[in-house]
């Protein structure tokens, strides 16, 4: 089987974790600048757009999703496609009733 | 029999455990979607009743506790066991913040007479009704989840306090800190959808 | 570590603990694989004595031995100890512990202790269910749809039967991320996922429903209780929730539940067709990759059961599109299983004789399900008993027939002894008609436009009633028939050995009963699942 | 009833919808039947006694794909016939009679468009009708089997179904979705007349004369009555009938008590009724009407309980 040994070799230096923070600050300072524009319909999908970026971001460094065996990849993809198909078959009765 | 130790199963098990929690909260926000849509009105009335300073204030809390929680695995890693268990603990404390400030938050609300339930909320829109128990239904689940992530992590402290997380055996710490940017990850999807969209 | 190997088998090994503690304090995956038979045997029989009241009720219209309120339970509590108590963790939480680490090779599951608390959960669960039966307000009667408003208003007690699936779902979760990591971290050397037998493949798809699909229903459920406490109305109309809402959430959970159940029983039938034909299974590829497209599409097409809910009108073909697709794996599958059998050698025996009736009554069942997956005839049947038929036809005729085909293939290995074959083989001809007596009638009553879920029912449809109860005596006489015989095969019945069966996967190649550590050597595969020399 | 009634036509839906029935149930037999015997002659014919040594035959590609596919073709088949079925339901002419369905429980009430209200479905032949459903309580479903139709009712919801009745008749009107105690109980029929005789029924309504009756009136619109007779029948609660003045021992927290139905016993079981429930019948069954009804209107239906003698 695969290495049964903890990976030594993944060690993430503490200054990637503070850019990482920094910028998901720098983001969460965007979306409420963006979202105290009113720019209408265009406020929602901002926000959302930029909270999968930061949801992204989470994912992969303070996660550590980079540093996993692909597999790890595979499944946090395929459970968000699910999810994605979930939301918009659901969308399929309430948008066309 | 050898010591039987899977790192990576370990790890991919939290992962699953993940998984499951997302669509838990992924039915709410299906949810949330479904009567965003249906009452996009109420919602932006309703949303106005938040405080979005507070609501903006919890973010960062969370996005530090998680960066602490991510770099306490760097130390664990490094043998910095005194820097580790700083990192945990600053973590720990900064959920107690949030609770305090939940806890702020929710209190004013509930003054002002918008509850579950309560006569005033009864009396809104069916929209706002709506908006408002899935505020307290979702920011209460994630606030339990906040709960049992600080019981985690204390478990974790007392474990790495004893050695018995160290640099050579730590997935532990890391389930610990993959549990707690999944509290994280809530937040930064519930923060905009139910403070900002207004 | 060790100094001497031991050669006690699980039952003997009580690995120092005492009477009972041997069992539930023992996180060794045969023994909690025993627990789950017992607890989920005993309320299989609690469950079937309840539907056996109802069909009593309904022998004769009008009311005969219970009232409304009576049967409105029954048939409620009925629903929620099959589906979530019997069905849903049967095959995977009975064989699926004791056999998946052994056929692929592993001295346990990944997370043995996580696997033992699973089972507290069910039993909790299950003793939750039992208690919203008799405590305060009476029965819930709301069916195991639990669908609102309905279920928000009903003074009964809801929320207890609400908690127990909520609690039975989290032992479901915990169950499923168990199998997904035993099966990708702990195969033998050399098995590759094209070298792992076909009951491990079904269990790893049904796995990846329970994890997934299991929490949308969670969340519904304690919705449902969020709403009868604190009126948030997030289904009741009345305060702005949409009743349909409640629908999707519930059957994106329930459909797919449908193949948490019905996928481990067609891996029991792959494993158990080869070993009796003598031959490897035809088409293995396509057996295991339809298992997965089963699990895959299957997660879409939960809307056929609202096609009548008000659903917009794209919503109900999209959905139907997409069920007769999902038929089309299944068909893969019923077409490999009888190939398997051309220019076999085969050896008819008690197991072989209920895999090759789950064939059968599984093509029953699936074949019905188009004419309920169809937009037109599903608007005449929906609702009614042909829906009963139907999925009895699958869950009962699959997944039941497949448990008792398991239980028969593996109960040698799993105790050391034969159970007497003649015996076993009339209490399968009696379970057989029994069960095609009692349900086969529900299609006819049901395409002449008998309702569900009825207390009551127009005289035109007694015949077929009656028929159908005088079904269910005969099928419970066979079941206890097959019970007693396994169970007498524990004191009279002969050795087993390691191999009754001449099977080729590897738990037959381990001792029977199986030691505690399952191999004294983790072996290497070199070849593939189902090699017949 | 005729088994099946293939193409009797009651309805225009029939022809659709049992078309799709006949085309899958005959390829589903043909399977059905070809696949089992197949199985059992292999059975027969490869028992280890006539065939001692398996020939190992691992799969075939071409087979593989030839079953993909033409199961795939069959239910696509299947598919179209349903959709067809299905598509005409959906497409309701303009000229459709509109009768308004009501759903509670458990009964139904059809209104028609000149305002007469009916407790069954009264129908011209030959004439397309469209059926507005809702319900004021939970979810119903109303099926009309000899019709082939089926459409759930929804509180707070316009679900709709529309049919063209094409001979005349009696037919069963059934509920179909779960609803409580009396769910079977739920039925009404559909009357299938001529136009001229339909005319006559619909133009002859007396409007009731809301002054007396108030009551009863309520009584209806809660769905009082499906579970207390008007007449003296034992339903799920005692009968209304010669309730008033009456002496009734009842339970008050498992202690029975003898009490008479005056008006404040009646005004407060409506309000509270699970504090003193009649011995012999089930508690908490009913749920309070104080949130549903108004001080008056339960005055008004106390009221009319005193004329039940």
């Amino acid at each position: 089987m695969e290495n049964h040994k903890q990976q030594q070799d993944h060690i993430t230096p503490y200054s990637t974790m503070l850019k990482v923070l920094v910028g998901l600050l720098f983001l969460t300072f965007v979306t409420i600048t963006v979202t105290g524009l009113h720019l209408g319909a265009f406020t929602v999908a901002v926000a959302l757009i930029i909270a999968c970026v930061k949801g992204g971001i989470v994912i992969t460094w303070f996660m550590h999703l980079k540093n996993e065996t692909p597999i790890f990849r595979y499944m946090v993809f395929g459970v968000l496609l699910l999810y994605t198909l979930i939301i918009v078959i659901t969308f399929f009765d309430y948008a066309f009733r | 029999m050898e010591e039987h130790r899977d790192d990576i199963g370990s790890r991919m098990g939290m992962w699953i455990f993940i998984f499951t929690e997302l669509l838990l909260f992924g039915g709410l926000f299906l949810v949330y979607a479904i009567y965003r849509n249906k009452y996009s009105a109420d919602f932006h009335t309703a949303a106005h009743e938040l405080n979005a300073f507070l609501g903006a204030l919890n973010t960062v809390i969370l996005l530090v506790s998680s960066a602490t929680a991510a770099m306490s695995i760097t130390a664990i890693q490094k043998g910095n066991k005194k820097l580790a268990l700083w990192l945990v603990g600053i973590t720990i404390f900064m959920a107690f913040l949030f609770l305090v400030n939940k806890y702020f938050e929710w209190g004013h609300k509930i003054h002002l007479g918008i509850y579950p339930g309560s006569e005033l909320l009864l009396k809104m829109e069916q929209g706002e009704l709506l908006f408002f128990g899935l505020y307290y239904f979702m920011t209460g689940l994630h606030v339990f989840h906040i709960i049992v992530g600080m019981i985690i992590l204390t478990v974790v402290m007392v474990k790495i306090n004893s050695e018995s997380i160290n640099s050579h055996n730590f997935v532990l710490l890391e389930n610990g800190a993959l549990y707690w940017h999944l509290v994280d990850l809530i937040w930064i999807f519930l923060f905009p959808l139910l403070y900002l969209i207004t | 570590m060790e100094t001497q190997k031991s050669h006690l088998n699980y039952i003997e090994d009580t690995q120092g603990r005492k009477g009972i503690f041997a069992w539930i304090l023992s996180t060794d995956h045969k023994r909690i694989g025993i627990l789950y038979l017992i607890s989920i045997t005993t309320f299989f029989l609690v469950g079937g004595l309840l539907g056996g009241l109802m069909r009593l009720e309904l022998a004769a219209p009008g009311e005969t031995v219970m009232d409304a309120q009576t049967y409105n339970g029954l048939f409620t509590v009925h629903g929620i100890i099959m589906i979530f108590m019997v069905v849903i963790p049967g095959l995977g939480a009975v064989f699926g512990n004791f056999f998946l680490p052994i056929m692929i090779g592993a001295r346990d599951v990944a997370f043995p202790k996580l696997n033992l608390f699973s089972w507290y959960l069910y039993m909790t669960g299950a003793l939750l269910a039992v208690y919203s039966q008799f405590a305060g307000t009476g029965a819930p009667d709301t069916g195991w749809t639990f669908y609102a408003p309905y279920s928000t208003d009903s003074s009964t007690n809801v929320i207890p039967a609400v908690f127990a699936a909520f609690v039975l779902g989290f032992s479901s979760i915990l169950t499923g991320l168990n199998f997904i990591v035993t099966i990708h971290r702990m195969r033998a050397p050399g098995m590759t996922w094209f070298r792992m037998p076909l009951f491990p493949w079904s269990l790893y798809a049904t796995a990846w429903i329970q994890v997934l699909a299991t929490p949308i229903v969670g969340i519904t459920l304690m919705m449902i209780v969020a709403e009868r406490w604190f009126q948030i109305g997030f289904f009741d109309p009345a305060l702005g929730g949409d009743p349909i809402l409640y629908q999707h959430l519930f059957w994106i959970y329930s459909h797919p539940a449908v193949y948490i159940m019905i996928l481990p029983a067609m891996g029991v039938i792959s494993e158990i067709i080869p070993t009796f034909v003598k031959k490897a299974v035809f088409g293995y590829k396509a057996i295991a990759l339809s298992s997965i497209a089963i699990a895959g599409v299957g997660y879409f097409v939960w809307g056929h059961h609202m096609y009548t809910s008000g659903m917009s009108g794209t919503a109900r073909w999209f959905f139907s599109f997409l069920t007769f697709i999902v038929a089309v794996p299944s068909a893969i599958k019923v077409f490999n299983w009888v190939s398997t059998m051309y220019k076999g050698s085969i050896d008819v025996r008690t197991p072989f004789l209920y895999a090759a009736s789950f064939i059968f009554l599984f093509m029953i069942g699936g074949l019905t399900g188009l004419v309920l997956g169809s937009l037109a005839s599903d608007v005449h049947v929906h609702d009614t008993a042909f829906v009963v038929a139907h999925f009895h036809y699958i869950i009962f005729g699959g997944m039941g027939f497949s448990f008792f085909a398991a239980i028969h293939y593996w109960w040698p290995k799993m105790f050391g002894k034969m159970y007497n074959e003649f015996k076993a083989n009339v209490a399968w001809l009696i379970v057989f008609i029994g069960f095609n007596v009692l349900y086969f009638p529900q299609f006819i009553i049901g395409i002449q436009g008998m309702p569900r879920r009825y207390f009551d029912y127009l005289p035109q449809f007694h015949t077929g009633h009656l028929i159908s109860s005088i079904g269910a005596a005969i099928l419970l006489t066979g079941i206890v028939m097959m019970i007693v015989n396994l169970m007498k095969s524990r004191k009279n019945g002969n050795p087993a050995g390691i191999n009754p069966w001449g099977g080729v996967t590897l738990e037959w190649t381990v001792p029977t009963p199986p030691p505690v550590e399952n191999f004294d050597e983790i072996p290497t595969i070199t070849e593939h699942p189902y090699t017949f020399d | 009833m005729n088994f099946l009634q293939i193409f009797s036509g009651a309805s225009n839906m029939v022809e659709g919808v049992d078309r799709s029935f006949v085309v899958i149930f005959g390829i589903s037999l043909f399977f059905l039947i070809g696949i089992t015997g197949v199985m059992v002659y292999f059975i027969i014919r490869y028992d280890k006694k006539r065939n001692p040594k398996a020939t190992q035959i691992e799969g075939s590609n071409t087979l593989e794909i030839v079953w993909t596919v033409v199961p795939l073709v069959l239910v696509m088949v299947m598919f179209y016939y349903g959709y067809r079925g299905y598509a005409k339901m959906r497409e309701v002419p303009d000229d459709a009679m509109n009768i308004k369905v009501i759903a509670y429980m458990w009964d139904w009430d059809f209104e028609y468009e000149n305002g007469k209200v009916s407790k069954d479905l009264y129908l011209p032949i030959d004439k397309p009708i469209k059926l507005n459903l809702t319900s004021i309580d939970v979810v119903h479903s109303l099926y009309i089997p000899s019709f082939r139709v089926k459409e759930d009712a929804v509180p707070r919801k316009d679900n709709y179904l529309w049919f063209i009745p094409q001979m005349e008749g009696e037919y069963e009107v059934l509920c179909t979705e779960y609803c409580g105690l009396r769910h079977s109980f739920m039925g009404a029929k559909a009357i299938v007349m001529k136009q001229d005789n339909f005319n006559i029924w619909l133009a002859d309504f007396t409007p009731v004369d809301s002054g007396t009756i108030k009551g009863l009136e309520i009584l209806r619109a809660n769905a009082c009555i499906g579970c207390h007779s008007l007449d003296g029948s034992k339903l799920v609660g005692p009968s209304f009938q010669g309730l008033f003045g009456a002496s009734r021992t009842v339970l008050v927290d498992g202690v029975e008590k003898s009490v008479i139905a005056d008006e404040k016993y009646l005004i407060h079981s409506i309000k509270e009724p699970n504090a003193e429930v009649v011995k012999g019948y089930p508690a908490n069954v009913m749920q309070s009407y104080t949130k549903l009804l108004t001080d008056e209107q339960i005055t008004d239906v106390a009221n009319y309980l005193k004329t039940l003698k």
